[in-house]
């Protein structure tokens, strides 16, 4: 067990990677001497040189796209795209290629393709940096997209992902980059696609992923103080969707509320209510409430509060929810 | 066979192409050292078999047998003589038109061709065991695999060669862009070989770019070179100077190969909307096939009688690939599931067996 | 009332466009003199000229991006993508600049971009040519989206769509371009953020956009046949969502199956349901069905009979959810 | 003043640049022939005031008064120089750099800075009556909507000329290329306006690209120039040269303006990381101001008293400025929802009614 942010974490994983398999690769913008915006990259190209670690030029549809070829020669791409609304320049190579590629080959070329995007908001960034883009990815049919929220599913999905012989997104919270937690370095076991139940409870189900899980937890915690008995689940895979445990908590709770960053309209809460719907319906007490960003571009860091879910405004809708 | 044309295409203007065979078949320039009687004739005849199954190609889509279909009459020379110049193991990043190329590269023409029947997307042939990519429809986009492949023979030093093909339309994509780029700043073994047609469907070069194509490569920090592109030897020679710098890890080069699309962009194409035949049958004036011959037959490397077997293997193996065509059934229920991922999760498992239940009943 | 195709009815609109207002462009590639790869621009460039309609080079990023601009210096730009997943190169012009550049100006700047996107399958066309992006457009807030299903629509939906002051990406079903219909051309509704009920019916209700529409309107006469009264809506603007129809819809038919050709997961499909239940919860008698594409890449032409809802498979779906 | 270094930064090797005064402050080429001793103290004049404000804001930043700011220290003769030569209804389209062209442009400096202080996107000031479009962080993009409206006035048949600003890395981005393309084929009244700092955040320009960025020009069909990016003077005159063929109709140019971005990337930047500070103590030697100083009093056109008024009224305007940018309240919470559409969906305002009764509550 150790203490680390997420961000260490992270970083730690990929060092693991990179010790582990001699094909692993980590490339991107200004992830090679100066170790990444956020530090994820921190001392890997020190430690395992420049040609397993670099830097590449602004481009990132040639980021992706040279990932892609890079699979063809056999190497383990991990990539980095600096920031969300960064990955947009890529979305082609991604959809069209990156998804595809193992289909096309009938199986013959694995794209064993880690794309790594810092997202999400809640940092006072700038515009562009604090994107939600998780639903663009996961609807795309041939990737996986995790969300780790704490270190230690940092550290265990990132090598999940690195490990996967398919395409996986990994979102990064940049608002729990730095975030302490403890490491069970030991731990292994099969991450991508299953969700976590952070804290049990009978009368509903907060569900969220990356930052918005510790908001979630924390309503569960005034929750507790109005007398209403919160499970909190971390979704932690968007593709594959846990939805078992989505049945679960629909069947034992009777009442669910989601709560993401992204704009609701067609953001990933509505496939969680759609999925969740179609295998527990009889079971559902209330609709399946979304707690959500609105259906407006990320302000600036100065509406940032606002338009975020806050801790209230999970309480309030899940009280009503309890109640309907 | 027919005089040439004192007015070349339209985008052939500006700088002068390298050069070995004139249109009129007349030697203008050195021959590349290394091509023997045998390896000449090779050449005609990968043209002649090339030309004869684009028009099969044709007919067959015509007839139902394939969907859309993008032919390559005239580009031979321009495909023969760069895949001619490719080791065994250098590594072919093709577009949709590339089929001459293919076939030189050992893929099997029916396989190919089950991209265009419709049966699978990408080309069921084995992209590592014939080093030719999947076939890639979105433009300019292979160009960045086929740099991040070449980096990928860098870092595990080997002196194979990356060669991506495209058109004139692909050089305004930010992909053939940042690849370029790319591969500047890591000099890789890369070889960006551009088919300048004339054309990217109804829109012409010059409504393309306003620059010379081969000299976007000094902006990148690599050599560019201007050939005739249906010149086979000069195409030859000139690509055989671009993989030897790469392989000898001097880094890539930009060709600019001039050629022209006699055919429509393709089957589902009607030319007529937007280019006058007459200028069509003034680009079959400088048809690569008839040039070549007449230097072949003129110097003495082949006779009448060699053409004549050209043309006859040319006609049976069209057949033989129509046949292998028409007999390739549509591939199962299952294939739309099957290899999506390599570790399927369970969902989608459940998903491919409602798919295939829905599909039996 | 005149008899015209779908593709004829989008070029009569386009036409009308061009003619009412000189601010009005139409570009992308191949639109001028070859009239578009379905003909949707044809005879407009020889009509008004090669600067108001004309090509581009191949360049998705700089049509979309240009057209940012142009709007800057007041023009109108109607711009065509070839096929539904060219438009991905520029999805980072769309969705950063197109989608918030209004907002960044503080509304001193519109943006009357109209985005033209062939798209949807169906027609045995080459990978890449079949594909179903309105999810990723749909949840891109700043955007509308509308889909026509019939000549009428494309006729008065682009016509809106050109007028409307805020951007608007019309994705438009291929399969549908030879179909042709009646046209009012006096009809002149304000049609975006509308569907229709193109049938009515009791039992279920059967809601799609696009080609989907004709498969579901035959399925409802399967259906009758079969006994089952069904409703059948157009739903023609996926943004924004025409929720009170969804709402009424809940309320009188109790059941709502719906389809469209994109993958299911995180695909339209999920809004509908999740927003429907949002709305009329207590009178949904069964589970909001949904019949799609699979989760897989859209497959060759072979397969493309599998990939999209049947006629049988909804009619199929459709009795379960009735029976539920 | 700091002697020149011998050693200029790494990234102005090869080509020549176009240079009027010597870092030495000695005049080495022709002084642009319409700038008159007002003018000659006015570019002076802004370099000092600009010089000051970045100082002001990276004070700020420290404060928590501002969000990350990036500073443009060692960049104000490529911005006053070029920007100076731009008519009042010529249209900029800047990156998050232009700190010193929007001063120029007349673009209230507090307004401008809201961006930073992070109360507003894209700059709250007007695009239209500046003439300065919005602040633009996704690297490249600009460079196409500049097209775009060159493209607009070009069509309107304005003289009016459209210039974008972006940087060394932009160049890298498949959105350059395929706004320079576009530019050369419709022969746009567009100046590419490149500030090469040598640095894209941590990566050097060799890093970047492995060719000289002028050259690009060529591939797309027009001239490229190569600027001493430091020297006011020379900077003036190739954009205004620039400026004049494209008000021609001569279509676009390139200008690779040669300077060094003396500070961090920005103030969430720690340079330390990626370079030594020699090299950037070197660069120092290569510092705008100073330079054009020695020539402008050694030419008589200034005297000690007028460089320290430009002191004087630097220090009072970035006082009066961060007095502004403190007493900025945050914006109401509608501003999230009042502009995103000009004609609102009734969707859109439910939700927006119950955002702001959350708010509210
Ligand atoms: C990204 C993208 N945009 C548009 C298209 C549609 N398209 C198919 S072929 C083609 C023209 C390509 O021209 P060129 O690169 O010269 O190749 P050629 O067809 O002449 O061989 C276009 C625009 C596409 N396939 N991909
Ligand atoms: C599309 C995109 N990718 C990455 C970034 C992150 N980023 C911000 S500034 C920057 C470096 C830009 O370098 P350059 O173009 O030389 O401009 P400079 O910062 O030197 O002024 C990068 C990579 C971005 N803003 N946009
Ligand atoms: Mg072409
Ligand atoms: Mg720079």
């Amino acid at each position: 067990m150790t203490e680390w942010t997420l961000s260490r974490a992270l970083n730690e994983a990929l060092r693991h990677a990179l010790r582990a398999d001699g094909r692993v690769l980590v490339f991107g913008e200004d992830v090679g001497v100066s170790g990444g915006v956020f530090r994820v990259t921190d001392g890997l190209q020190a430690e395992f040189g420049d040609t397993r670690v670099f830097d590449t030029p602004i481009s990132e549809a040639a980021i992706v796209g040279s990932a892609v070829g890079l699979a063809f020669a056999g190497w383990r791409p991990v990539i980095e795209l600096q920031f969300d609304a960064f990955s947009y320049p890529a979305f082609e190579q991604i959809v069209d290629h990156v998804a595809k590629m193992r289909m096309r080959t009938r199986g013959r070329v694995d794209m064993p393709i880690t794309i790594r995007i810092p997202s999400f908001g809640g940092i006072k960034g700038k515009e562009h940096h604090g994107e939600s883009p998780e639903t663009y990815y996961a609807h795309t049919a041939g990737l996986k997209v995790v969300v780790p929220s704490n270190p230690q599913d940092g550290y265990a999905l990132l090598q999940h992902a690195i490990r996967d012989p398919d395409p996986v997104v990994v979102l990064e919270p940049k608002a729990r980059y730095w975030t302490k937690g403890h490491v069970d370095l030991t731990a292994d076991e099969r991450e991508i696609g299953r969700g976590r139940v952070i804290r049990d409870g009978r009368d509903v189900t907060l569900v969220a992923y990356g930052s918005m899980v510790a908001r979630i937890t924390e309503a569960a915690a005034q929750l507790a103080d109005a007398g209403i008995d919160a499970r909190v689940v971390d979704l932690r895979s968007l593709s594959p969707l846990p939805d078992d445990l989505l049945r679960a908590c629909a069947e034992q709770t009777g009442r669910i509320v989601v709560v993401h960053e992204a704009p609701r309209h067609a953001g990933f809460g509505a496939e969680i209510a759609a999925r969740t719907m179609e295998l527990a319906f009889d079971s559902l007490a209330a609709p399946i409430a979304r707690v959500t960003g609105w259906d407006a571009p990320y302000p600036p860091a100065s509406l940032e509060d606002g338009y975020l879910p806050s801790v209230d405004r999970i309480v309030a809708v899940t009280k009503e929810t309890v109640a309907y | 066979m027919a005089e040439p044309h004192p007015q070349p295409p339209a985008h052939w203007s500006g700088s002068e192409p390298r050069q070995v065979v004139a249109p009129d078949g007349s030697l203008v320039g050195a021959l590349p050292d290394d091509l023997d009687t045998t390896a000449l004739r090779e050449l005609y005849r990968w043209m002649v078999v090339a030309r004869r199954l684009d028009r099969e190609c044709i007919a067959l889509q015509r007839q139902g047998e394939l969907t859309v279909y993008p032919g390559h009459e005239g580009q031979e020379a321009a495909q023969v003589g760069s895949a001619w110049a490719l080791g065994r193991d250098d590594f072919v990043w093709p577009t949709f038109r590339e089929l001459p190329v293919a076939l030189i590269r050992g893929v099997d023409a029916v396989q190919y061709l089950q991209y265009h029947r419709g049966t699978w997307h990408g080309g069921p042939y084995d992209p590592r065991a014939t080093h030719f990519g999947p076939i890639c429809i979105p433009i300019a986009t292979q160009v960045a695999h086929a740099a991040g492949y070449a980096l990928g023979r860098q870092l595990d030093a080997s002196d194979d060669v990356t060669i991506a093909y495209f058109g004139d339309g692909a050089t305004s994509e930010g992909d053939f862009h940042e690849a370029a780029n790319l591969a500047g700043v890591r000099r890789l073994p890369l070889v960006l070989f551009c088919q300048n047609n004339g054309w990217a469907i109804s829109v012409p070069t010059a409504s393309q770019t306003a620059g010379e194509i081969w000299r976007r490569a000094e902006g990148y920090g690599f050599p560019g070179v201007r050939v005739d592109g249906n010149d086979v030897l000069a195409v030859y020679e000139v690509t055989r100077e671009a993989v030897a710098r790469a392989r000898a890890g001097d880094g890539p080069t930009l060709i600019e190969a001039l050629t022209y699309r006699i055919g429509a962009h393709s089957t589902a194409d009607d030319a007529g909307r937007y280019r006058a035949d007459p200028d069509v049958e003034a680009a079959r004036a400088f048809d690569p096939i008839p040039r070549f011959r007449t230097w072949l037959v003129g110097a003495g490397h082949a006779d009448d009688a060699f053409v004549a077997a050209c043309d006859e293997e040319a006609e049976t193996f069209a057949l033989t690939v129509r046949e292998g065509v028409v007999a390739t059934p549509g591939p199962p229920a299952e294939w739309a599931f099957d290899w999506v991922y390599a570790e399927p999760p369970a969902t989608f498992e459940r998903m491919r067996d409602e798919a295939l239940a829905t599909e039996r009943r």
